[in-house]
């Protein structure tokens, strides 16, 4: 059976490539690049490349870049650490409603050590508007966390315009880039943030590898404390392979990177006209076609009167690989936050599908998906009570 | 998907008695799209005893497993010997459920025990009309 | 030239039937473990079995261990998430003198959220005095934290008696590990603690996976907010290759503890003895011979008159790799904060030097130790003013 | 161990001017072992020119190929030049120390100087005296 890994947005295959370069440092290079003997070169010059390699893909200095353990550390580290280093200036934080856990949680943290926190709210596209967030900012708001794009809807922020804002109001802005580093072109200096948090397992490098960049003189808060490591902004034994990973990730992301955008766009964009032409009843969510501020890769819908996890599990026996509302955490029950956030019902909302595209993919697994996907939602629909309702009654359908 | 028991993946791909039944003696339905599941169970009842069950459910696999595996475990029982179907009694039987998934045992057994209750209360009510 | 790594404090050499066991998972392999279709079967039961290979090298239960990053990151998670999570019944935190940074650094990071903290002292060998412990325990102390054995004198601590006295008093009791799990016996239904750190760096396993245990029951505020890995308690896509690795280090270590033990034991006796005998002014720091309260393959001095830095470079020059200080810290400048608290002079503080046997190092090794070790002694000397000053007038010799 | 320069390196394994002169015109100390370096400098005067200089320290490799360069880089100079040679310059003249090693040629420069200073002390004494 054809098998089709549509899931990217959890995390990329890694590259062969990227994992050869990893292997030195898995074997001969293994030592602590703390160290002053000469055991310590050879992983601590490969990490200074790598931490070169980041700060290239972003257009930003390498002495900027703290590497980390995951984009979830990248983001706590930022919530958290950003604005308890402001809390004798204020205790006001803003966020957008549909942040990853990993900002919205670090969020609701902060309220628990006395901060306020707004969330803005998103229109029916998953868009923050500017102007929102200028109206929630306060006097004593100290810092503002927008991600750059969302991984469950693809949707791509105004970030250049939001810090705009940002900046008039000498307000810090830190932006969540874990989807879209590596992935579209992101420059620090263009999209005029403070702070940025990537990973490499979003492009097709190594799990355990993220970075945190921060403007230069840009004062935090350390969430891991202990040795010098990082400047003593980020404690603990270095990951060598894997930060050497995320360097070469970032360097070939770098190179590719439009060619790899224009590959995927032409994938994404059949998902999104056929699959809702081949399907009735299912809407795109996020940004519809033409899709210019949505992830190139990224195709999510809602499938009417049934429920996701269900038309994931039927397309998993057809050997496809994709998720349903967010993608990292498809354990969690509740219908996505995000999606909620854009306004859409509970009922459709646990009808999302989320297709994530990779450089692998081809038109033979978008033919796949568009063969194999409206018998599985068919079957699903003859089950569903919903759906036995909206064709008595003509009542129910979005 | 190893995170399913093999029982409730046969259950989820082949369910049994999936539909509705016409003129049922009693309907069940629980749940709603917030929590994210929902079930409609449809009996016939005949002295006393289920004669079919159906239904019709939205939600995750193991929603629909543990629907199939209820109607297949309530058919030809008495109703005193439906309503000891437990939440427990469908999880072992779909030989264990995730953690996270076992409220969808719950929901199945509540189905059932409504369309049961459902039954119940309209020959009571025809009883008093007669 | 002869080649020894004598760091093993710092890190020790990946194995390569753990960078095997790795391998699949840097490969096909890939997929996040929280997917629900069948790309995340392989990572996740490997990571479930990881789970109970690290449960059984300690005598704990699989649902008991939470995945980390790093050693740094299971302490700064233990201290400040068992702290924070019993603010409500008081804020006094009772670590001793001599813990890792990551610790009393953590401790440093409650002082500044309200707490207090006692340091407790250490003796000349570095042992925790049991009743020092007692006696710095309030009705407000809700965590108590000391380390199993140190990495820089090598002073195993008596953690059993310490959690007779904890328990006694319904006091929450840590304890790190990263020196010893792995290396010596670790069971934490024997030592009676409450929470228990380690990181496989530390025993031939990768960088980049510790672990936090936890009993069952004990309540902990999380680090990484954000999803729903690890049981909520640790979010961010898991490193599953590091998590095989640090696995399979635990079985490794598990099944061949006394064989290492005995191995490493005999090669630190004869430095122990035989490097102090060859130089003159040389003291042992930490538990000297008979030294059962001591890690096996650690040996510590302290070499008068001159610093440990270059020592280290004139042995570096020779092919031995070894540190002074704190084995992780070598970059730091001050003296070591443990070899001032067993009340070591700055001067003689300086001076130290630590060298850490690994399974790979034979009796030739020390030999070529023992051979190098003293002309470099004797060149540094030879350039010391406080030498020059003792042969004068026999004064400042310890 | 490329944290260190090949100069500094060159330095620390074959420094330059390691000793005490007896009878020394000037002796400077600088540091202590709280912050880890010990500085003895040595100096020898003539015609208000440094004949020659001579060190001990107890330090890290920095300090030793600091204190050996220092030495060098003074001796032949004129009183005023020697008080020229600045951290910074040191510093250059290894072709660069790590930025927390940088005090240690801070140390360097100021043991010259205290050397420096007791010459001209004594000699100010011994003309008081004369
Ligand atoms: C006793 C002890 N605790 C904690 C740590 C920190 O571990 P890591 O470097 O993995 O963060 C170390 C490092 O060697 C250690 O020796
Ligand atoms: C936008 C965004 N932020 C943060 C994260 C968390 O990253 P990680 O899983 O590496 O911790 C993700 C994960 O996919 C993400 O999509």
């Amino acid at each position: 059976m054809r098998q089709v890994y549509l899931d990217n947005a959890a995390t990329t295959p890694l590259l062969p490539e990227i994992a050869d370069e990893m292997m030195p440092y898995l074997g001969k290079y293994f030592a602590n690049p703390s160290c002053l003997h000469d055991w310590g070169d050879a992983p601590r010059e490969a990490m200074e490349n790598a931490r070169l390699q980041v700060a290239n893909l972003i257009g930003a200095r390498s002495e900027e870049i703290i590497f980390t353990g995951s984009g979830t550390e990248s983001n706590n580290f930022a919530i958290k650490g950003l604005a308890m280093a402001r809390q004798a200036k204020g205790k006001h934080v803003v966020v957008s409603a549909i942040e990853h856990f990993s900002v919205l949680h670090s969020a609701k943290t902060l309220e628990k050590w006395g901060f306020e926190v707004t969330l803005v709210p998103v229109d029916g596209q998953g868009l923050v508007d500017p102007d929102a967030v200028r109206q929630s900012l306060r006097p004593d708001t100290v810092l503002v966390s927008i991600m750059h794009a969302n991984s469950e809807v693809g949707t791509i922020q105004p970030i250049a315009e939001i810090a705009r804002i940002t900046r008039e109001n000498n307000v810090l802005f830190h932006t969540d880039a874990v989807a879209t580093a590596g992935t579209i072109p992101v420059d620090v200096t263009g999209l005029g943030v403070d702070a940025l948090s990537l990973a490499a397992s979003q492009f097709y490098g190594p799990k355990g590898a993220g970075a945190l960049w921060l403007k230069k003189g840009v004062r935090i808060m350390p969430l891991l404390d202990g040795g010098v490591q990082e400047g003593g902004r980020r404690a603990g034994t270095e990951d060598v392979p894997a930060i050497v990973g995320l360097g070469k990730a970032a360097q070939l992301a770098a190179g590719s990177l439009t060619d790899r955008l224009n590959r995927l766009t032409s994938l994404r964009d059949r998902l999104l006209a056929e699959l809702p032409a081949k399907i009735e009843h299912v809407i795109v969510t996020g940004v519809a076609l033409p899709a210019q501020h949505r992830l190139p890769g990224h195709a999510s819908f809602c499938v009417e009167f049934i429920e996701g996890e269900s038309m994931l599990m039927l397309l998993n026996i057809q050997g496809v690989a994709v998720a349903s509302g967010s993608a990292c955490t498809s354990r969690a029950l509740k219908a996505s936050h995000v999606l909620i956030a854009m306004g859409l019902s509970h009922e459709l909302a646990q009808g999302s599908i989320l297709f994530t595209l990779g450089i692998d993919n081809n038109h033979e697994d978008v033919d796949y998906v568009l063969e194999v996907m409206p018998p599985a939602v068919d079957r699903l629909r003859q089950m569903s009570p919903l759906y036995a309702k909206f064709t008595r009654t003509g009542k129910g359908g979005g | 998907m190893p995170i399913y028991s093999e029982k409730v993946m046969e259950h989820f791909m082949h369910p049994r008695n999936v539909g509705e039944i016409e003129n049922p003696d009693g309907v069940g339905n629980v749940g709603n799209p917030v929590c994210g599941d929902m079930m409609s169970f449809y009996i016939k009842v005949k002295d006393n005893r289920l004669e079919d069950v159906k239904f019709k459910t939205f939600g995750c696999g193991a929603a629909i497993a543990v629907s199939s595996i209820v109607s297949e475990m309530a058919i030809g029982r008495t109703l005193d010997e439906a309503r000891n179907i437990t939440a427990q009694l469908v999880a072992d039987e779909l030989e264990g459920l995730p953690k996270n998934k076992f409220h969808c045992s719950n929901l199945g057994a509540e189905a059932l025990n409504n369309a049961i209750d459902d039954y119940l209360e309209k020959k009571k009510k025809q009883g008093g009309e007669e």
